[in-house]
């Protein structure tokens, strides 16, 4: 029986039925816990006129960035871009749709699609050009903007370790925005740098249930530092 | 003198009160962490997902996986604790956060805040600013008085496109620290040897002075 | 003859499928996890923040900690994991549960179910069913056909205040599978022995009788 | 410096500053996670006027169920009530008012609550009682209801372990609305079996950062079972 076996072998597997158009959820924050391998297997794909949610878009030559080479995003989904010159040149020449979001509200309109929470109000952008054309309403005197969920025809996570049921534990602050990626996906497959036996994750310690995952496959990772940052020698 | 940017840092340590959880923004902000007063604990919230963020690690402690907000490597204070972007932001959005110090290109009379977006400019985003804003009730904005071109960045309106609408109280800009009340800056202190004058020269919006500004002691 | 509380649940457990996440409510869809087929897997969600939940407990393994949403203690299965209500409710309202079981007091052509009031009886609340069944796109309920005193169940509109609306699809009593669509129950499969006289009968709402209805094989 | 130490030593240091007319927010599922000593200190407090929210109500001498012995409640929010005789009595008195809240909004009402979002939309409840009076709005041909979040004078949670930061991880199901309870109160009292020193707790698993607590107590704990069920011995 295949039953929670979730684990595919190739990235192809991984990857398989992306297609054109379609709307796609990345986890990580700048270059730390992106899922790094699923968005090289995006570019190989070739597919495009993509709809990337993301918080950032990467950099020149990794991580989201290299899926500006060949043009393959329609529009981006963020709060914060523009780390990469390409990024840069296709956002002057109208070759690429942007729509900045709060973070807080990135967070939680993924959060709200993968629980069924078609949209939720929020302080966040009250008053500012993110509210514009929105709904505004007052609960106990405060002004609140009303922020619809975000879902994704694919979701693509990086984790740290997984078992073939899909539970997924993060490292660090690689967690970030990986976990509600996970939730949002119509396919969530999350890449992990250790696969474990069912079991070994403490039940009470999963970040990701496996409930929410779709595929799951061991990759290697570059990890990239995007500020080394360290303090002087003692 | 106008204050330099570890003097802006040093004031806004002085705000910090034991046992406070604070958000630090991007420049200056970051720097009020290595100002913070010996007799007193705070502890550092990082948007990114981290709550009791750490010094820069030493060399052999550099870990991909282990940033702030500002995407630099650094480490977890004993007692942290790590969580996702969505609980993040509900600490940050919920109130929880007891002081948020982050920089801006304008601020005026109603405490509406612009920080984010020059038209006309590439914009890069508002990353977590708008979230802070909205969510802190303790806001310090730090920031130059006046432009290099020495326009007045304290206006009656922000005539940039707002990050946050009526929510900053306090400012400690490189000339003077002032409160936003009742549709105008008061002035509070003034920068070492920066004569009252100055301040009101250099600020657009409406300025209460009272009787008696005290400098900024160091 | 009329179907047991056991081949109900046999019934229903042929509905499974190889892979799903499934959330039993309590009573009748409790005992479908006794009759699991062997070839395949599923995993059993309980709302209370268990999704992997395993048999009851030997005596050594009681856990006042561990429990289900029956409030019976039970294990985790291999490879379980266990969140918040929040989270759990997040799993099941976002329509992550492959197929939710649950008992009613009343189903109707719309496909609107009454499970948790009946007016002028002590009201103990509706817990996570609501949720349940606005969350799930596949529910089987499963309930007597008629009441005690003859009533039918299954009607044009449901009399008690409801717990859904459009919901429910299939419905298994113990007389008869049917499904609902259209406006009407359409009788799928009867109890062994069970004339589609006495299912005609004892269903009140709108009720398609298609010309071959099967026997369920048991 | 007191800085981040929590700890209080006495139940009613812990419980201080609770009036009559105030809401408290309690975790637990049954019994099964109630901060059982906390209930206990309220009741020997003699408050009244209490709104109390939670999933249930405890049962006859144990739990929430013994602040009905001196008519200290006067408003449950819950979403299943009733499995005690004095719970019915005063609510067939009319001495009791009840508001019956499906657990999934439940959950995520306090959610909401401790997270700045004063309102959200769901499809929990449509077209049944629970929906009488809120407002429909439709997303994507759907109907949901506006449900408002829940915030408490004070919350009332029970832990495993805590560190003297307000660090808190739960133990199995006992986990339940504890950590949801934790975030909306405007105290926010955590009562636990152990008391570890800082840096004890992983810091990826921490289910309640301690920027939501304001005090830490260590108890002794009863955790009676509702429905002690085993199987049979092999």
């Amino acid at each position: 029986m295949a039953g929670f076996n979730k684990i595919v072998d190739s990235y192809e597997a991984a990857m398989a039925g992306l297609e054109d158009g379609m709307t796609v959820l990345s986890g990580g924050f700048g270059l730390c816990g992106i899922p790094e391998n699923l968005i090289a297997q995006i570019k190989k794909s070739g597919v495009t006129n993509l709809t990337v949610v993301s918080n950032n878009c990467g950099i020149d030559g990794f991580g989201l960035g290299i899926l500006l080479e060949d043009r393959q995003i329609k529009k981006m989904i963020a709060s914060y871009v523009g780390e990469n010159a390409l990024f840069e040149s296709q956002l002057l020449a109208n070759e690429l749709e942007v729509e900045l979001t709060p973070q807080g509200t990135l967070a939680e309109k993924m959060r709200a699609g993968g629980a069924g929470i078609p949209a939720f109000y929020t302080a966040t952008g009250y008053g500012t050009p993110v509210g514009d054309g929105k709904e505004v309403r007052v609960f106990s005197g405060r002004s609140y903007i009303l922020e619809e969920a975000i879902t994704g025809d694919f979701a693509i996570v990086k984790g740290w370790k997984a078992d073939k049921f899909g539970n997924v534990i993060y490292r660090n602050t690689a967690q970030n925005f990986n976990p509600l990626a996970a939730t949002a996906g119509k396919i969530t497959v999350v890449e992990v740098e250790e696969i474990v036996e069912p079991g070994e994750l403490d039940p009470a310690h999963i970040h990701t249930p496996g409930i929410y995952v779709d595929r799951v496959i061991k990759g290697n990772f570059e990890k990239r530092i995007e500020q080394r940052t360290v303090r002087a020698a003692q | 003198m106008a204050l330099s940017r570890e003097q802006i840092a040093i004031r806004v340590a002085r705000e910090l009160k034991d046992g406070f959880y604070v958000n630090l923004g991007i420049g200056i902000p970051t720097l009020v962490a290595n100002y913070i007063p010996d007799d007193i604990d705070v502890m550092l919230q990082s948007e990114n997902g981290l709550l009791g963020m750490g010094p820069f690690p030493a060399e052999d402690e550099v870990d991909a996986d282990m940033i702030n907000a500002g995407k630099q490597t650094v480490t977890a204070a004993t007692g942290a604790s790590i969580f996702s972007s969505a609980e993040s932001f509900a600490m940050i959005r919920g109130g929880h956060v007891d002081l948020t110090v982050l920089g801006a290109f304008e601020v005026d009379v109603l405490g509406n805040i612009a920080s984010w977006m020059i038209p006309g400019k590439l914009i890069k985003g508002m990353g977590g600013a708008m979230d802070l804003v909205a969510g802190a009730e303790n806001i310090i904005v730090t920031m130059t008085h006046a432009s290099k071109h020495g326009d007045s960045k304290l206006l009656d309106r922000c005539s940039l496109p707002l990050t946050g609408a009526a929510c900053i109280k306090k400012v400690l800009t490189d000339l003077a620290y002032l409160e936003i009340a009742d549709g105008a800056f008061i002035l509070r202190e003034r920068a070492p040897g920066v004569s009252v004058d100055e301040i009101i020269a250099k600020t657009a919006g409406k300025l209460i002075v009272p009787d008696y500004v005290p400098e900024i002691q160091y």
